[in-house]
């Protein structure tokens, strides 16, 4: 049955999000962005609380119930992730990215990590400090092609303990979860050189372990706030179960591996909650456009035939309209996803316009408000510069489009390169 | 709670038109274009889907219940199998829908009846005019009330099926300034329908201009009697269905293209396996999905009673240029061979680019 | 030294081609579109006379000094089509595809024939009744990829004949030059199916020869006043001679072989010239829009801020600045080649852009005069459907757009597919 | 005759500058960003260049004649190096040139002999106004004449080098309602100077924003003298200036990103081995190529004295959204690489989105 109607409690939800938005995030956005290796304090101290106590309440859910929950009907859990990614975003994406959860990282071993490894790296997330997750895939060498990946994993069999030794780059929140609390990273890392996608394992990295060094802090055109980092592997020695999904290598069609499929699926949801920041900038540089130019006097009239619009009110109909069509294809790939559907070319899709869209729109919005528009004196040229990570991070906009032509054209990577 | 999945009927709904339209209608729609004339076996089956009185409740003779979601599939799948059948099936649907959103009882007692037998009935509407500076908000075309009579004046155009109506609802504009419609007998005395119109596209779709001059209808053919009718419904609705159909004929172009593309072999190669065309059918559907969740979303405001009128003006935006870009993509994926009048994809070019200019040719 | 001064002996010629234009070509555009397969005679007479003296004149120099003229300095032939055509096109395409000439058939012989074969097929355009060229490349399997070329001539050795076997489409003028006149097709056939683009080459196939026959006029979305037709040789015979460039099958690089050279060297002439025709239909539907828009009192000031523009005033400012770059491109093409250099890029360039321009252009005039633009009483509509032509032949955009990145990468058909 | 070819002297200019360019600036530009600051060394070589001598007559000092497609060649080589070291290099142009163009024979005696001299001359202008609303054709700054004086009120930004300029030429609007430029000492009454401007791109050219409250200056000061300027004619020389600078930016972009796709591997191939790269880049060149051709046409126009407000209008057009195309296309290329900024396509973006909205910068 079709319907666009917001569940309540989520519209409520969305209501504190906003107040964290508007009055934690925006006044420090510039700050953030101007003074990139600082951390912001005053976001991360009012989530955290509000997410442990969540955490902790889930955790003791599941463990009296089971891992799924009992309730029937469509899982919000998603839905509501994308919404509020949407609301913090608009706040401001670079703090929003410094969020106090097990992230990426945290979903891996949801998807694919024993009900022990559950327990054992996740509770950190219910009590004390606050603690990040992170996910390590990226290497200089192996972006959106992963199986170029050279980090390895050996086993010392004395010991029983893997060894790790690589590099990884633009590793989001990796200090966080390294360096500045006791989280952790899950880090990609192949048991097999020659076994390609198969070899692949993610791995739970923890914070302090020897061997493990972050190499560079990554200075960037925006997200800022962010924490971007090199990683640095050097015998860097794990206990045997920090290995997620079986270590097996099974050479049957690589992309079918446990380890390899829980990544992907993180993707089904990772892509859509990106494509929401990516909304959340575009809807605070368009909101702000129309604010200041109505303070000019220029207001869309909706009633107006095409053919008398102003070049400006053309414009913002169009950054609307764009606006709208990412923003319900995020909503859609969100909402499979709630209802239990498969949405894996949704989630490609909604990744591929959001990213594009976001990175037009507030261009666009630093043009219509002329000389201001290009001053830090606003925060427009700053959602410009961070709306644009969006088009590149969880899969290029190639790389999506890439992933939707093989789907509808069922297509596999041998047929379509 | 946000759901895009079709519900039991309308699924049914879709799949039966879909059925019509791949089994019926893709046989004639090119020989219709080339010939500027449907066949009638085609139009009356077409009729007996029954979409119209399927949206009429019981109570006026009709079997359903009027939902702007539904209207809007229904038309996807419609025109998916080709526009202007789909158009010439649907034309007193102009008549019909509005008067169920906006008429008086009496209205609804005369003209709605009539839908639930076989003879489809000969009514039509008249919007659009002959002019760059056509607003529908502000027409040209005036009506005054004189002695318990409106008396209208104007030239309209792209009037659907207008030479063998019986009744045309014409819109014009009323002293205060509101856009309100008229239900004109087909043989008012100062109504002229004017030469069929030679158009780009729609050739299959025969379209008359209107000449009013002094035309005296009594006041009680007022759509909507003296209250009249907020037009922002109905344009609203207008608006929904001419953006539905526009996915349709994007979605015919896609599915055409794709397929094309899949088995023409170049290089040794399907041309499908090349990023530069793949990535062209990837965007085209991206945009085909992103459109029609535009248009639910105005569909579906419309159906709860709200304001719609800014999602629908974003919603045609997107979707005017959305199914120009596609058709044109899909003549461009087939080369030459999309060139010449042997493959559908020239002639839902020549459709699509009717979508940003023409107005209330159909409505849901 | 940069300069973009036409130089006045073209300008004057095309103050000709303009009258021709708009008192020849546009009052019968309507009807030729209307009526498909009939013959724009008034067209085609104005133009015979001007172009057989023409052609006589130049023969006749050739035969005295020798083919290449004597005269130092730029050569304007390649300047002056572009321009020409650009204009005839202005006045309308379909029409300006039927000029009574040797065409790219002509090109060809004129870039790889002997001096007795120019004699032998071009002459006869220099005197009686009009007479039209053509080239036949295409087939139904055999679109951009000519290796994939089907057509078949085998040489027999009792007649010393080549007998020629295939269909070929898409031949434009075939039917006047193969059946409506004494003229001849340029046809691309294979002498030995396994030497790929080695073994093609191109031989002429003079009107009424035997086993030639027309097979399918085409009917197309425009240029509805050009003759397009499917040709089908069975078993054709003809004079050993009749081949151009030699017959050898040298099995080095395929392209470098003479006889696809010299296809590829029309090429460098015929792309520019056909974004030419492009970027003439694209000012046709600039310059009514324009004036009709004037008529109901809009016109562009172009001293107005960006700010203040209307819809309408960017639309018309977009239109004329893509037509510019387009013409400019297409005019750079050209004068390479005038100045004698190589211009491959550059006619790749221009094509792919003005091809794209054009069809974008026309598409807007339809949109920006409502639903006048729509009605076929107006020809803006019509040039839509001519104008997106160019962006398919003599090269799809995309064929274009791989040539150019190949070229501009440094890469070869192994790099890039 | 048509001819795209440079002569002698544009080439070896060019190629002096192409020389500097990469050798000195390419050394600085990315460090001179973050610090907001560009080493003085450069600055001085830059100058030595002798790139406005060069443009100016003997008669005044200068050696050679000045020629605004000749400048819109040096502008693109020398902005391909780096914008922001481009526009403070050359920033005294902004007042020699319009003298050049338009002054007095006093004033040209009196500003253009300076230019011979090793000391680069303390010289800026000021046109844009902090307003969504700025038009240069219609700005809010004005300056009324009363007994023999000028006096300008208003407010500026976008003053390069504002804060040790000893002359700076302010545009206002007279009472006629024509734009005209009055020569100011730094030091005149009412003249201030505002902080430093913070701006998303051009983080190595200081700039700064000016109030001018009744700032008198003798009338003599008024370019041009009693008749004043043509506006049009100095707004097209500077809209060729920065449009020749985006050129030079785009190329720099799209030269990182080929030689990026070239060497970048993934999937055991060069990333430019795939269409839908290699057509971005493609695409690209002939954009780049496409708005030289359109910078080059309106400075041929100008230098022939003919009429090109319509040319330099729609050149901007181009221009402006070609050079965000291009640097956009870049980072995206580069992908995540491209969003850190060891690579300089991110600041070539910054700098690139500020052409549409920065006016007046430089000029030839």
């Amino acid at each position: 049955m079709i319907s666009f109607e917001i569940p309540e409690r989520i519209t409520n939800e969305l209501q504190l999000a906003k107040m964290v938005a508007e009055q934690v995030m925006r006044p420090k956005s510039r700050y953030y962005d101007e003074y990139e290796h600082e951390r912001p304090w005053e976001y991360i101290n009012v989530m955290w609380p509000v997410l442990r106590d969540q955490n902790k309440r889930r955790f003791e859910r599941q463990a009296s119930n089971g891992s799924r929950p009992q309730r029937e009907g469509p899982d919000y859990t998603i839905l509501r992730l994308v919404m509020l990614v949407e609301q913090l975003s608009w706040g401001d994406a670079g703090q929003y990215l410094c969020t106090p959860d097990a992230a990426l990282g945290g979903a891996a071993i949801e998807a694919v990590g024993t009900t022990d490894q559950k327990n054992r790296f996740l509770k950190r997330f219910g009590e004390g400090e606050p603690k990040w997750g992170a996910m390590a895939m990226t290497e200089p060498g192996a972006g959106s092609d992963t199986s170029a990946i050279r980090t390895v994993a050996t086993l010392d069999e004395k010991t029983n303990e893997w060894v790790l030794n690589g590099e990884k780059i633009f590793c989001t929140s990796g200090s966080l979860a390294l360096e500045e609390s006791d989280g952790f990273v899950v880090v990609w890392a192949t048991v097999d050189r020659h076994a390609g996608r198969a070899g692949m394992k993610p791995f739970v990295v923890e914070a302090k372990t020897p061997g493990v060094s972050i190499a560079k802090k990554e200075e960037k055109l925006g997200i800022r706030a962010s924490d971007t980092v090199a990683i640095v592997f050097n015998d860097a020695r794990l206990p045997y179960d920090h290995i997620l999904g079986s270590p097996e290598v099974q050479q049957v069609d690589a992309a079918s591996t446990k380890g390899f499929k829980g990544a992907m699926r993180t993707f089904d949801a990772s892509r859509p909650v990106v494509a929401a920041s990516a909304m959340g900038i575009a809807r605070a540089a368009l909101d702000f456009t129309r604010e200041r130019l109505a303070e000019e006097g220029i207001k869309v009239d909706y009633t107006k035939p095409r053919f008398t619009w102003t070049a400006v009110e053309r414009d913002l109909i169009e950054m609307e309209a764009r606006h709208k069509a990412g923003w319900l294809l995020t909503l859609r790939a969100a909402g499979l996803m709630a209802h239990g559907k498969e949405n894996r070319l949704e989630a490609s899709m909604c990744k591929a316009r959001a990213g594009e869209t976001a990175t037009w729109i507030t261009q666009k919005a630093v043009e219509l408000l002329g000389p201001l528009g290009y001053s830090r004196e606003l925060l427009v040229e700053k959602w410009m510069r961070d709306a644009k990570i969006n088009d590149i991070y969880e899969g290029t906009k190639q790389i999506n489009l890439l992933i939707v032509a093989r789907s509808i054209l069922g297509y596999t990577r041998h047929e379509l390169k | 709670m946000i759901d895009f999945e079709l519900d039991e009927e309308q699924k049914m709904l879709s799949e039966a038109i879909g059925r019509f339209a791949a089994e019926r209608v893709r046989r004639v729609y090119r020989e219709a274009d080339e010939e500027g004339q449907i066949p009638a076996d085609v139009l009356r089956s077409g009729w007996e889907l029954g979409l119209l009185p399927s949206s009429i409740p019981e109570e006026y003779g009709g079997f359903g219940a009027h939902s702007a979601v539904t209207g809007a599939i229904a038309l996807e799948s419609f025109a998916w199998g080709d526009l202007a059948i789909t158009l010439d099936i649907l034309a007193p649907g102009l008549v019909a829908i509005p008067i169920l959103l906006a008429g008086t009882e009496a209205q609804k007692a005369t003209y709605l009846p009539p839908f639930s037998q076989e003879e489809k009935p000969r009514l039509t509407a008249a919007l659009t005019e002959p002019s760059i500076h056509y607003d529908p908000r502000h027409l040209k075309t005036t009506a005054a009330l004189r002695d318990g009579h409106y008396v209208l004046n104007g030239v309209k155009s792209m009037v659907p099926l207008a030479d063998e109506a019986e009744t045309i609802l014409v819109y014009a504009q009323e002293s205060d300034g509101r856009t309100q419609g008229f239900l004109l007998p087909r043989h008012t005395p100062g109504l002229t329908v004017g030469e069929r119109e030679k158009l780009m596209g729609l050739r299959a779709l025969p379209t008359f201009g209107l000449t009013l001059t002094d035309c005296r209808v009594p006041a009680a053919n007022k759509l909507g009697g003296d209250a009249g009718i907020d037009f922002e419904v109905i344009l609203n609705h207008s608006r929904v269905a001419l953006a539905a159909a526009a996915v349709g004929v994007a979605r015919a172009s896609h599915e055409y293209a794709m397929r094309y593309a899949k088995e023409r072999i170049a290089f040794g190669e399907p041309i499908a396996h090349r990023q530069s065309i793949a990535f062209m059918l990837a965007e085209m559907a991206i945009d085909i999905d992103a459109a029609r969740l535009l248009v639910w979303e105005t569909a579906w405001l419309l159906d709860q009673g709200r304001p719609a009128t800014q999602n629908a003006t974003v919603m045609k935006q997107y979707v005017d240029e959305m199914v120009l870009r596609v058709t044109d993509g899909a003549v461009q994926v087939l080369g030459g061979h999309g060139y010449i009048r042997e493959h559908p994809v020239e002639l839902w070019l020549r459709n699509a680019r009717g979508f940003a200019t023409l107005d209330g040719l159909a409505i849901v």
